[in-house]
Formats: structure tokens, C-alpha cells, sequence
């Protein structure tokens, strides 16, 4: 297409969701409750269609995140103290807190929508682990974008859904969010959302690093290659205060397709061990010492068992091995007396083998059937993976909001709280699911549940600043300007060279992202680098990402598809930034499978049992790194 | 296994104005060609081979090869997504078949109520920690730190 | 281009020499001059123009062989005590002698046809290293192609010189080597040489493992993209025996752009260090104990550079630090009184460092202008490029030839002399260069020289044999029908899908060839495994290259072009999977920077103090892997 | 830095049966577009950055572009390949711009004699172990084993 005539379309309402995933719904469904009784206008955007956006487009197979406080199973305080452990120590733990207490509401809420939730005879629900549940979750996103939908057409005019609008950058009025611009990928219009208050519930960050498969197989990543770090470049750009920047995820899967373990370990309570058919985590102990008293929890913290893994791999024992013919066989041991209840239990565990994957991973049921992988016969390869921003599962980036009140103790109260619950540190702004930072492990479940919580409090906001922020309309078109820029370019140049891809004037997005993701593998401790890296490395790296940066002004884009390609890698870059920035800063090696500071390779609890947070300045450019307490408000 | 179209089954969505698998593709990466009038996956490599387009596709028209890059050719994971169940037809490169059902949702299409039934609960005030249709969703009392 | 009509063109020679790269050249200026005085007939084939074909394309900036026996510098045991260090015991003397001893005749007369060596004011020449010199070489391999093309003219049209065409499998009349077939990748049409004797020199293999940079930069590998294991795929698919398969070479290089190390070692003496300034083979000496007496040899071998620089990247202390600034500053010393002669020297300097990279890696010298690098102000980065198959450099794959007859003892006769200099275990197939195995070091000078060596005892074989051997021509039609398969099927299954790579029916040469490189990288110790493997790896890659092969007959073709790359693809493959069964077979770790078996770490050399060699069975087609064993020759 | 051509100075070797770059590049990658008379790249991730292709090129249409992967833009490296010399024009991503000259041959073009001018040498005896041209293009005896 040659270079788009945009239409700028304006939008204004009370409350901007953005992003409409787990998170996003949760805040829909709450806010459309809160809207309705005030009167008050929603507005929900998505770059993709509710029913199939975000991590949860395929399904899942499991809530990972459920307490069932009713049967008495388990309190908002064990929650909190298995995700400090979990994370070394650090975490928010007003936040986490407030998450487990609403947690079982939600889930109770996808229940009744349909969700096919596995249950005992009495009823009870399937535990794999001590915090998840089993489902039969192929639809789980259908289902819950459809309450939301709902839950919108309840406000009649007043509930509204974009869908296929991608967003980029925040608004400012001053000190306060304003609103957001974004563009349709569809047709040329660049749209100007205006609002009192805004949720961003963007997802996570995917493909900032080099995923090990690298021809066509680029795209299968663990978490979805369409979640491009939109919420921390919107947060950050709007100069909110960024936590846990360098607690990437790093997530042990099926080797290749990148099935998860979970209902391997926890479900089928499988064994992983090397070539040699050692228990890694059993044999490895030892050398998880400088990480205590973490390294004696249970469950070990996700990081350290990677880290056992990755000390085979170190010494060539790899691959590691998923036992699945020995955990299925010791699962159907006990009806081996009766040969038809056997074969029963056997076909059963076999359908909930594949279900498992067919439910979220259908790469990895592929992968299995291509290789005459039967998982009641042989075990399957497991490896790490590369590094992922994701706040609500074991890694823990994300904005820094405000905790809940009720929930902080006298020397919490000035650090973690400063109003509305899970705002930014700019007002008006809120984030929630994996764009609140220092909060992991609440899943699928806690971060609809976040996106609750945030919504209900951004209402309460907009009820105590209703006033509608004033937009610099300068700002939408300079914005205007800067989406039209890859088309020029490419107009201006592309008879310059007879080979379309190679010309000196201009850079493709996917060359770009090659690039990025080479300079994060091999400076910033990628699988490439065995997730190793050190002071030398990271400056390296920012020198490497400024260069890019420059370059990044010469991306191309032939048609709005590729301008979204574009714009997701700019947001990529700063995400690679921001880590490179916060491992730089954080002088001692806290989460060793995630990432090892060569330099320093020791956990040092004196100096930096703390958080370390991050800001970009809107105003200057500058970013500024920093230290906040971890306070300790649960025993 | 990047998605695929087939030719021959693909019918455009007959010429509607937006296709089920580019209405519905999480990556944007469906296209309708419209003067062929078949619909195509404008970038294999940024498949994460979800197969949402396959799952709706109206024509059945949509497959997919695994990711060249370290699958063997020759296995199938073949869908059919009704509105209780969905079902599963594996073909393994040595030309076993297995079929797997699985249950998606237990309720109709369409019936998801926000409030799921319990009503909006305890859900007036806007400065009380319940969430709309707490406590009443939850079956218990909300807790509160103990200090 | 739909299916095309190939022609066949039958071509009936005496001589038959594959390859036109630095041993083709060699062999090309021998035979014609026996050929000549035999009145016989020479007919070269190359897949490209002999011009600018093979390694030597680009230039070279040294000539890494050369002993001036004239001027009392070197003496060919000297040589063979070298390289039996470098390559920890094992090589073939006989053969490394024969070359060591011929080498000064062929670089005199690279002299003579016009190749600036560097001289000093007395004229002597410029050694870089013990057995180095330097060169202006860009235009190497134009200079050597001229003489080759000269000789063949003086044969009238009994000199025959065909380019763009590829060469493919060996025809054979029972043990008998009786000619090759290929294609034009210009015109439809096959070709069938008959011939009483074939000299192979179709260079290494490349691309067989992951490079380290897989979007664009998937063509700079260091060794040329379009050497792809011809050589060892034609002699072994004539059922020669191979040797040294699994003795793969890894160059450090400076980094991404695969700029050498020779010239900064060895002209301008640079130290290497890890980001500390730790030269790291000086503190990693204790470190090699288990590779006595090799460790103590100097130089030290190659293997065990790469692997002292592999330990700082395993413990995070790289990137390793080619310390150019410091190099030239320390040259510069001297003249740092006489502000105009330093200035004249710094000047010099320079103009050296960019002529060594202008000269044979034009990439590396734009890398450092992109990356504002002057090497006279800052170090550049070095790393471990992926693992290459070739005989002549630092490695030692190739077939298993017979050595010269006066320089055997009693023991090694038997085994390592049957008759012909140079010629395989096939009857009249000779190799040479990295075609020819167990005698590294012999690099260009060295290859052109093995090239010489291999003709004349080629034509020897020929008076001695001298009858037309009987082509089957079924063979022919098997091989155009396989060609045209590729053809076939896109045509047949191309409308089957709307997007015409991805498509169940077939695969890409493209896509193979990702697939290819990640079972090596993987399984085989590659870069991405840390050059490591296992027994567990080693046989799941022979798994993994089974289904690969089976696969590849449903690889399509398009043009001539993609022709080629389908048949460089078989090629690979074959050489990969040679590799990887020599490294099964071989029960020790004997090049720990090469390659690490991780399940046996040391070095035995009570048991393996041997070659290990493997031979395909071009009628069962089966492979067998045994030892041969190592004599010693040389005192 | 994969070698691409510029659209205005390539003049497809004024329609001669193969152009100059078509005919060098060693890994087949240069092709002739007919219908505009231009040739182009067409592998851009097959490419060595060799520049065969640009050094032989007659009205220098051939220049390279830095691997996208790892080579940050605005660099160039343009070689001037005379009979004798090249000549180098480095130009640095910061601007600064540095030229290099060096000697390629010291012989006139084509004028490389086989024997090198040594002559046949003593390469009468198939059997000896003398090469064309040997002892007198060694300068000394070729050596043999002592024993
Ligand atoms: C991918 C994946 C994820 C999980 C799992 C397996 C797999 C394969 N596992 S297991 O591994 O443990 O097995 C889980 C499991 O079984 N159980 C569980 O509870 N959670 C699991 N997750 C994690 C959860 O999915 C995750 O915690 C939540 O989904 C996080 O919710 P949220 O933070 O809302 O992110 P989202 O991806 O759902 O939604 C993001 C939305 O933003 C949109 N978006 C993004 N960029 C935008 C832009 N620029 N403009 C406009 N919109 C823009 C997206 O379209 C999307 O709607
Ligand atoms: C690529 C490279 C190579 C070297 C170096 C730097 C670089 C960047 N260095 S440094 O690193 O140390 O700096 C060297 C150096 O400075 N000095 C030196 O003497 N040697 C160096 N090499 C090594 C030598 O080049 C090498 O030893 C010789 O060239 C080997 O000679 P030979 O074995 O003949 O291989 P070839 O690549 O030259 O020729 C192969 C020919 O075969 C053709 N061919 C291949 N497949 C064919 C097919 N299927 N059909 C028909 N023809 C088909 C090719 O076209 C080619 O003509
Ligand atoms: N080995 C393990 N021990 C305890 N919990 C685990 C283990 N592996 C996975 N989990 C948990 O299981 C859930 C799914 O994990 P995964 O499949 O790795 O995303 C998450 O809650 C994980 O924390
Ligand atoms: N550190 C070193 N010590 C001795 N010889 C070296 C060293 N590095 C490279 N060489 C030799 O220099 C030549 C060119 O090396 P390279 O540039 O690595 O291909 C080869 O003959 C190498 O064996
Ligand atoms: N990898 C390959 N597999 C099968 N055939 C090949 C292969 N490469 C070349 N061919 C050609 O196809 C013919 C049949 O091969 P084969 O089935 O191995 O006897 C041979 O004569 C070869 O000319
Ligand atoms: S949904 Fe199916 S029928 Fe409709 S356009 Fe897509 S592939 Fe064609
Ligand atoms: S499989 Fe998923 S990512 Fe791929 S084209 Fe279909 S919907 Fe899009
Ligand atoms: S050699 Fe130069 S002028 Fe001739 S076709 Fe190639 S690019 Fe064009
Ligand atoms: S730079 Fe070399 S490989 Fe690339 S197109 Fe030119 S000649 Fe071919
Ligand atoms: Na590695």
C-alpha cells in the first residue's frame, strides 16, 4: 500500500481498558458493575478479537492460581508466602496478598460461565498442585471474553470495544494519564482515546530475546509471540515507575514445541532427570547452598530447579528427560490386578496427556505425534527456554502500583501505598496481570482477578478527579507523523536497490528484530549465552541497543500489518532496555537459572534483598535506576 | 506446523466482509486474497500454530504443516470444534490414528452473565474491598491482614 | 520454471578433475603438463567461475604454508612434527610429508605468475609465523585460475573447462571409478563425464551445523557458503573410506563477521583476553594436564586455544578481547622518539589491519567501520564460529588416501600405501585438498600442492590403466529422474495450499536446511550446546537424520538454482551424519575445543591413539566405523 | 553486508548474453531481470559479502549493505579494482571516511605461464617423485625419508 491517508478518529469516555486478555476482561466485567451504577462510559481496546487474544488465545489446561478458601484448602497468607519464596525473597506482599483473597471469586465466576472445571466424584476440584486446578480449558478465553462482551452490552452506547486497534502511546496531561493513540490494523485511521482513567492490561513481553528455533519455527515461543511488551513501553512511556525489570522468566518445557511441565510434575507427579537418569534436583542439592534459606523451601523456587537443569547441561548430560512412561506407569500401578480397570486408567491418563497439550500447546501434541511419541512409552526432552517478561507466572516485571490499604503495616504504608489500589505511579494509570510488576504467580485466574481490582479502584478514581484530562493534540500528530515515517521511507527508496530486502536507506521489522534479539542472546544472557552475563556484557549491550535504536528510525512498513511489526518492535527494544538496565544495576546473582551474573555470582541478602526499580522520564529521555525495601507484612 | 489454507475448500467466507480466520487470528496473519477469493497465512513464521483460524474456520479449510525447522513431515492434529465438545484426530507420522473428545464449556453459547449468577453481592460501596458479586462468588469472608 | 527437459550431454575424457578451487588449480597445471607430454586429455568441471571460485574467492591476506627449504628456513619433518601436534597425535605423516616437501615449488611459482608476497628490504619474505607468510592477495585466486586455464589451453581441446556445472554422484564400473554426473545450473541440461581416472577437489563442508547468526547474516559463515561437503559426498558415495570425520574445526574468529586471528596472533602479536584482562592461555594452563604431552607443545594446538577461551565463556568471563590497540601501540614502541617515523610506522599499521580483513573478509572490515572500530583505539571482540568439515586448515576431515612410497617405514607400508599417491581406497578416484584427510595445515599452498601431487599420479594411474571404463547409463536415468523429482513434486501439490511455503506435501531446501542445523547444533556440539555431546545426543541425531533424509525426497525445486540447493543439501547430510557416527565410535575427548563427549571427558591414549574411519557401502548401503592405525613416521 | 544492486547504474551489462556479475558471483546468487535489464540479488541470506560481484562490475551498481543481523547501518566499504591495485574507500558509521590502497598482482593481467618461467624441471619421469617444474621451482633437492 503506498503511504496511508489516515483519518484520526476521537474517542472519549470515562474509563480506557487497554487490552482485552485475562486481565482486560477481568477489568471489563468489574468495571462495566461500577460504570453502570455511576454512569460512567468503558471503552476496552484490543490490537486482536477478544475471543482469541492474548497468552490464553489457544487455552489452557490448568487455573494455576485458585485457593479455595471456602473448602478450606488454603489462605491468602500461605499464597504469599509461597510466592516470596518462589521469587527469593522478593515480592510485593500486599499486592500478592490482595490477589489470593479475591482469586477463588474469580474462578467461581468462570465456573458458572462454562468453564469446565475437573472435579472429583464429591465434587471437590482436581488439584494438580497446591495451588492449581485442572480444566478442560480449550475455550477458557472464549468463555471469558464472552462475560465481558456481556457485561459491556449492558452499558449499552456506554460500554465500548475496539477490536483490531493497536496501541502505543500514552497521553499525558501533565502528571495525569490522558489517554492513548493508537491505529487500526485494518484500515488508515489513527484513533485518539480521551479518558479520566486508563487500565493497561497489555500482557507480557515475547521474542526480545532469540527463541531457540529460528527459521520457521521462530514463532513458537512459549508465550505468544503477539504479546510484544505493549503494556511496559505504555507504562514506561507515560514515566511510570517500573519494578523486578530483570526477574525475566525462564520456562523449562518440552523441548522444541514448548509444552509446559506443569501437569507433569504436579499431575502426573513425573520425574525429570539427565541421560544418565539422575534426579537432578534430587543429586543437585548441594550446590543450591548460596541461595538458602530459599533454596530449602517447598516447592523449590521455579529458578533453582532451572538451575539444577542447567548445571547438566553445563556438563553435557542433557538432555533432560521428562519421565512420562515411568510417571504414567506408577499412576496405573495400582489397577494392575485388574486388567480392564487398567486398561482403563491407562486410556484415561493417555487422553489427559494429550488433552494437556491439545488444550494450550497444540505444537507439542503435533511435535509428539511426528516423532511416534506415545508419552505412555517414552519419555519426552525437556530444555529451558528463553527469557519471557512476564509478571503473572514466575517472573515478576512489571509496573510498581499501589498496594491495597488494608493490607500494609505501618513501614510498608509509605512505600507500597499511595491511594488507589494497583495505580502507577502516574494518576490515573493502573495495570494489571502481567503489567503490574513483583506480583507473579497469579496466572490466568489472579490476573483477571488484578484486573478487577484495578478497575474497580480506577472508578473510584474517576469518581474523585472527574474532570476529563485536556490531550495535546500536538502530541497525536507527532505521533501522526511518526507512523507515516516507515511508509515514506520505503516510497522514497524502494527503487534504490533492485532486491527489495537489501537497501542501505531502510530496514525491514523482522531484520530488526533478528538484530535485537542477537544482541539480547549473546549480551544480556539468552540461551545462547547460557543465560550468563556481566558488567562487561550489559554496557556492551546498551551501546549495541542505542545503535539500534538510531536505526529503528529506518524501519519500513508496506502495509498497516507491518507498521503493528514496527511499533511491536519499538516496544521490544525499550523492554530489552529496561532489562539490560536493571541486571546492570543489581550487583549479586539472586535467581541463577534465570540469569547468572557471572561477575557476581553470589546471592548478597545485606545489599540487595531489596527491589530494583526503574523510571524513564518522559520530559528528558533519561532513565533513572534505583533501590525500594521489600518489606516484610506477612510472617 | 505453521496454519495453512487449502485451496479447494477455502470459499472466502463467501465473499463476506471480513473472513472467520482473519476476524479471529490472535497475530493478524490471515489475508483474504479477493480476487481469488481464498484467504492465506501472510507470515509462517509468526504462527504459534493455535489453530483459532482452524477451529473456526467455517470450511474446514485451514491445517496445519508442523514448523519445518524440527518437525518430521507427516503427523496430523486435526480438529472439529462443536459448541459442548471439542474432538481430536492425531495422525502420527507411522500412520497410527488417535481421536481424543474433550468437553470446551458447559453451558450455551452466548450465556455467560457477568455476574454469573450470584449477583452483584456486597458490591455498593466503592470503597470497600468487595469486588462486584463478593463475598457472595467467594463462599467465604474476605480476609483482612491480621495485624 | 515448470518440470524441465533436461538434455543429456555426454562427455568422454581422459582425465576428469571436479572442483577448480586451490587443489583443482593445482591439479589442473600438473596434469596438463603430463597430459601434454601423453597426449591425453584434462577435462575440469566447477560449479562456479574458477576465477573467484572456492575458499580463495575473496582474496587471502597470507599464504599459511610455506617452508623456504632455499633459504634453510623449514624442513618437511619440521612440518609433520607440527602438525602431528596441532592435531594431538594423529595424522598421516606419509601425507603430510609429500606435501611439506613440494609446497615451496608451488609458492614459488604463485611468485612468478604474479602474486605480491610480502618482502623485506633484503627480500626475504615476510613471515607472519613459523610456517606464515604475508600477501596482497586479493586477487589470489583470479592469479592461480589464470595458470590453470593457461595449462589447459596449451592442451588444444584436449583441455576442457566447465563451470556452473554441479557436480553431484560418482559413476562406477565395479571398483572402478568411471566418471560423475551433474547439471547446469544455467541450462536444462545433465551431464555425464566418463573418465579413466577422477581427481576430486571439491572443497569442505559448510553449513552442515547452526551459524551463529541465522537471519541475514546466515551467509557470513567464515569457510564459504558454497563449499557443502561435495567432496565428501562424491568419494564416499564411490564407497571410499574416510577418515578423521569427526575432527571438525572450530575457528575463534573475530566476532560475527568471521575476520581470522592468524594475522593478529602471529604479525602483529596480540594477546587475547577475557573481559578481566586475564590471557587466559596463560592462566588456564593447569587446565590441559589431561591433554599431555599435546599441551606442552608449542605452538599449543588449536583445540586446545579454542578450549582454554571456551572455559571463560562457560564460567561467563567472555567475550574474549582480541587487544589490537594494545598490539599496535606495543609495534609502535619503538619509533616513539622520532615523532614522524612512529607516525609512518601507526600509519603502517593500520593500512596492514584493514588490508589483512579487505583481503579475505570484506565483512569484518565493514563491521568495524559500522561498529566505529579502529583497531589502533580499541579491541575487538573474538568468539568460537560453528564447527566446519575441512581437511586442509585446522582440521582433518577427508578420504582415506595412499601415501608416497619413499616415505613409509616397514610398518606404515601396508597400511597406508596401496599403490597411487593421493589416490582414495576407489580405483582411480584421487583427492585432494579438503577433500584429502589426516593432513591438516596444508591450507592454500598446501591444497594447490596436494592438487599437483594427486594429478600426476592420476595421469600415472591412467598409463597404467589405460582403458575407457563402461558407464552404466541406467545409473544416469536413475540420477535425472531423481533430479527431476523436486520439480515434479511442486508442480503436482503446488495450488495445494495458498501460501506456497508451508505446504504438507513438500519442504523448502531452505527449510531443510534449518532442520539439518539444529539436530547438529543440538545433538551434535554445536555452538548453541557448547560443543558438547553424548552418547544419548549422538544417537538421537542419527534418529533425528534418518527422518531428515526421508523427508528430503519430498524437497522441491523451482529453478536450477534450487536444484542445487537441494543436491548441496544431500551432500550435508550425508557428511553430517559421518560425522556424527565418527564421534559415536570414538570413546575419549581427544580435541576438547573441537568437541567435547561429555561422557568420556579425557583423552585415552591407550585405546584411541587411532584414526578412526568409516565407510559408506555404496551396494548394501550401509556404514562401517573402524580404527586404522596411527604409525609413526617422523622421529 | 549482502551485496545488492543499485537500480540506476546497472545497465545489465548492456545485454550481453550473461552479465559480469552473474558470471563471478561463486555462489550463483546475481540474476538478470530481462524484462528491465537489471540484475539483482536474489538469496540475500546465501550471500558471503564476498563482493566478487561488485569488484567485477563495470559500471559499479554492485555495493553491500551490512548483514542486518549484527552490523548497525551506515557503513560502507567500496573497492576500486584496478589492474595492479585496489583501492578501498572505508567510510565509518560516525562519518569519518579512510582509503586504503594495495597491490593485487605484480604481472600484467593473463600473462601467468604455468611452469612460471622455472620450465619443466626435471618432470620427465612419471615415476620420480619430481613435480612440474621440480627441483628448480623448489630452489633446493626435494627431500626423502631417511631411513
Ligand atoms: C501462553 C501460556 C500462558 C499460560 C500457560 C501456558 C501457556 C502456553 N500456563 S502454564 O504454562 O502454566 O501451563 C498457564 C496455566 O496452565 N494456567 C494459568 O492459569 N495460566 C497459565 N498461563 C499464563 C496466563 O495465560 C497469563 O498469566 C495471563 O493470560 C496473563 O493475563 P494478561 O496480563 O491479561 O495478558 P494476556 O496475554 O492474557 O492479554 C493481553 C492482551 O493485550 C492485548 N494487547 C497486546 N498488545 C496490545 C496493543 N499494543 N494494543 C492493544 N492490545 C494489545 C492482547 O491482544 C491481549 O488481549
Ligand atoms: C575461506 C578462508 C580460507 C582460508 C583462510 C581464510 C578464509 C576466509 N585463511 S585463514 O583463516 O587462515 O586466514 C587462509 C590463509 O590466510 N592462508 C591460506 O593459505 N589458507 C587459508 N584458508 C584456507 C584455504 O582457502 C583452503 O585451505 C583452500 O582453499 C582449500 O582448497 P580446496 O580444497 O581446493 O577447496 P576450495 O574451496 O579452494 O575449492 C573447492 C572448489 O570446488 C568447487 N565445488 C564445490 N562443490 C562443487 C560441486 N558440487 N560441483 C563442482 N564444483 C564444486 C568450488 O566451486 C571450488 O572451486
Ligand atoms: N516441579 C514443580 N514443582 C512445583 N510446582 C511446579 C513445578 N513445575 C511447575 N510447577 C507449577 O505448575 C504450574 C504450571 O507450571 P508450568 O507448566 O511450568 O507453567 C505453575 O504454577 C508452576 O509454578
Ligand atoms: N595463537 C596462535 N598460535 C599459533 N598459530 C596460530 C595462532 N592463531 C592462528 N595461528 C595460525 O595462523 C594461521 C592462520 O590462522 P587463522 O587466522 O586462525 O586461520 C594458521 O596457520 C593458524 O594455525
Ligand atoms: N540422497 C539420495 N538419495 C537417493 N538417491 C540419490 C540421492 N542423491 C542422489 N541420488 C541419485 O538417485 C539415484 C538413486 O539413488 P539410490 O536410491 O541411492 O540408489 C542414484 O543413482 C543417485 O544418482
Ligand atoms: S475461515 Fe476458512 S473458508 Fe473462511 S476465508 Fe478463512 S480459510 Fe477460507
Ligand atoms: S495458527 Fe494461530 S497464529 Fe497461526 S495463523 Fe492460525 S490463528 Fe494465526
Ligand atoms: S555486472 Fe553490474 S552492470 Fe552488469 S548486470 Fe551486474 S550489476 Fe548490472
Ligand atoms: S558478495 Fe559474493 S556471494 Fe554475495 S552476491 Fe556478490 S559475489 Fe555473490
Ligand atoms: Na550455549
Amino acid at each position: 500500500m503506498p503511504v496511508p491517508n489516515f483519518e484520526t478518529v476521537e474517542v472519549t469516555t470515562d474509563l480506557l481498558i487497554l487490552g482485552g486478555g485475562m486481565a482486560g476482561c477481568g477489568a471489563t466485567v468489574e468495571a462495566c458493575h461500577w460504570a453502570k451504577k455511576y454512569g460512567l462510559k468503558v471503552t476496552v481496546v484490543d490490537k486482536a478479537a477478544l475471543d482469541r487474544s492474548g497468552a490464553v488465545a489457544m487455552g489452557l489446561s490448568a487455573i494455576n492460581l485458585y485457593l479455595n478458601m471456602k473448602g478450606g484448602e488454603r489462605t491468602p497468607e500461605d499464597f504469599v508466602r509461597y510466592v516470596r519464596n518462589d521469587l527469593m525473597g522478593i515480592c510485593r506482599e500486599d499486592v500478592v496478598y490482595n490477589i489470593g483473597r479475591h482469586v477463588d471469586s474469580t474462578v467461581h465466576l468462570f465456573e458458572k460461565w462454562g468453564l469446565p472445571i475437573w472435579r472429583d466424584e464429591e465434587g471437590k476440584p482436581i488439584r494438580s498442585g497446591a495451588w492449581q486446578v485442572m480444566i478442560s480449558g480449550e475455550s477458557y478465553k472464549i468463555i471469558v471474553a464472552e462475560a465481558a462482551k456481556n457485561a459491556l452490552k449492558e452499558l449499552g452506547d456506554k460500554g465500548e470495544l475496539y477490536e483490531r486497534v493497536f496501541i502505543m502511546e500514552p497521553l499525558l496531561d501533565g502528571d495525569r494519564i490522558a489517554g492513548a493513540v493508537g491505529f487500526s490494523v485494518r484500515e488508515p485511521k489513527i484513533y485518539v482515546f480521551k479518558a479520566k482513567a486508563v487500565v493497561c492490561n497489555m500482557g507480557g513481553a515475547v521474542h526480545v530475546f532469540r527463541p531457540r528455533s529460528q527459521g520457521e519455527g521462530f514463532g513458537r515461543s512459549w508465550y505468544p509471540p503477539f504479546n510484544s511488551g505493549a503494556s511496559f513501553y505504555f507504562t514506561a512511556r507515560a514515566g511510570a515507575e517500573q519494578t523486578c525489570q530483570e526477574v525475566r522468566f525462564i520456562p523449562v518445557r518440552f523441548k522444541d514445541a514448548y509444552g509446559p511441565v506443569g501437569a507433569w510434575f504436579l499431575l502426573f507427579k513425573s520425574r525429570a532427570t539427565n541421560t544418565m537418569g539422575e534426579e537432578y534436583t534430587v543429586t543437585r542439592k548441594k550446590e543450591l547452598e548460596p541461595w538458602e534459606p530459599y533454596a530449602s523451601a517447598k516447592p523449590l523456587p521455579a529458578n533453582l530447579r532451572n538451575y539444577q537443569g542447567m548445571l547438566e547441561v553445563l556438563e553435557g548430560k542433557d538432555p533432560l528427560l521428562m519421565r512420562t512412561e515411568e510417571a504414567i506407569a506408577n499412576l496405573a500401578a495400582a489397577y494392575k490386578d485388574d486388567e480392564k480397570a487398567f486398561k482403563k486408567k491407562m486410556k484415561q491418563l493417555e487422553s489427559e496427556a494429550w488433552e494437556d497439550f491439545l488444550d494450550m500447546t497444540i505444537a507439542q501434541a503435533n511435535l509428539w505425534a511426528a516423532m511416534n511419541i506415545r508419552p505412555e512409552q517414552s519419555p519426552s526432552e525437556i530444555a529451558a527456554a528463553e527469557p519471557y517478561f512476564i509478571g503473572s507466572h514466575s517472573g515478576a516485571s512489571g509496573a510498581w502500583v499501589s498496594g491495597p490499604e488494608d493490607v500494609q503495616t505501618e513501614e510498608s504504608k509509605k512505600d507500597y501505598c499511595w491511594g488507589y489500589c494497583n495505580m502507577t505511579t502516574v494518576k490515573g494509570l493502573f495495570a494489571a496481570g502481567d503489567a503490574s510488576g513483583a506480583s507473579p504467580h497469579k496466572f490466568s485466574s489472579g490476573s483477571f482477578t488484578e484486573g478487577r481490582i484495578a478497575a474497580k479502584s480506577a472508578i473510584k478514581f474517576i469518581l474523585e478527579n472527574n474532570t476529563q484530562p485536556n490531550v495535546d493534540m500536538a502530541k497525536v500528530e507527532e505521533f501522526k507523523k511518526w507512523l507515516l515515517r516507515p511508509f515514506e521511507i520505503f516510497e522514497q527508496y524502494k527503487d534504490y536497490a533492485t532486491t527489495p530486502e537489501v537497501n542501505p536507506h531502510y530496514i525491514l521489522p523482522r531484520q530488526y528484530l533478528f538484530r535485537l534479539q542477537k544482541i539480547m542472546d549473546e549480551y544480556a544472557g539468552g540461551w545462547g549465552s547460557n543465560f550468563t552475563t556481566n558488567k562487561y556484557k550489559l554496557e556492551r549491550a546498551l551501546q549495541l541497543l542505542q545503535w539500534l535504536k538510531e536505526d529503528g528510525e529506518k524501519m519500513i512498513a508496506r502495509d498497516l500489518h507491518e507498521l503493528m511489526r514496527v511499533c511491536e518492535n519499538v516496544q521490544r527494544t525499550m523492554q530489552a532496555e529496561a532489562h539490560v538496565r536493571a541486571m546492570l544495576f543489581r550487583e549479586e546473582t539472586r535467581w541463577p537459572g534465570y540469569y547468572f551474573r557471572a561477575d557476581f555470582p553470589k546471592m548478597d541478602e545485606q545489599n540487595w534483598k531489596c527491589f530494583v526499580n526503574l523510571r524513564w522520564d518522559p520530559n528528558t529521555g533519561e532513565w533513572s535506576v534505583f533501590k525500594r525495601p521489600v518489606h516484610n507484612i506477612i510472617p | 506446523m505453521p496454519a495453512y489454507v487449502i485451496t479447494e475448500k477455502c470459499d472466502g467466507c463467501k465473499g463476506q466482509d471480513k473472513t472467520a480466520c482473519m476476524y479471529i487470528c490472535p497475530n493478524d496473519l490471515m489475508v483474504l486474497d479477493k480476487e481469488r477469493m481464498k484467504a492465506y497465512q501472510r507470515d509462517p513464521q509468526m504462527c504459534w500454530e493455535c489453530l483459532c483460524c482452524g477451529k473456526i474456520c467455517p470450511q474446514q479449510a485451514i491445517d496445519l504443516r508442523g514448523y519445518a525447522d524440527f518437525v518430521p513431515m507427516g503427523s496430523k492434529c486435526v480438529p472439529l470444534r462443536g459448541s459442548q465438545d471439542i474432538m481430536w484426530t492425531i495422525q502420527f507420522r507411522d500412520g497410527e490414528i488417535k481421536r481424543f473428545k474433550f468437553p470446551i464449556r458447559t453451558t450455551p453459547e452466548g450465556s455467560a452473565q457477568p455476574d454469573g449468577g450470584f449477583g452483584p453481592g456486597k458490591a455498593d460501596d466503592i470503597n470497600s474491598i468487595y469486588l462486584f458479586t463478593e463475598p457472595d462468588s467467594t463462599g467465604v469472608e474476605i480476609p483482612t491482614l491480621k495485624k
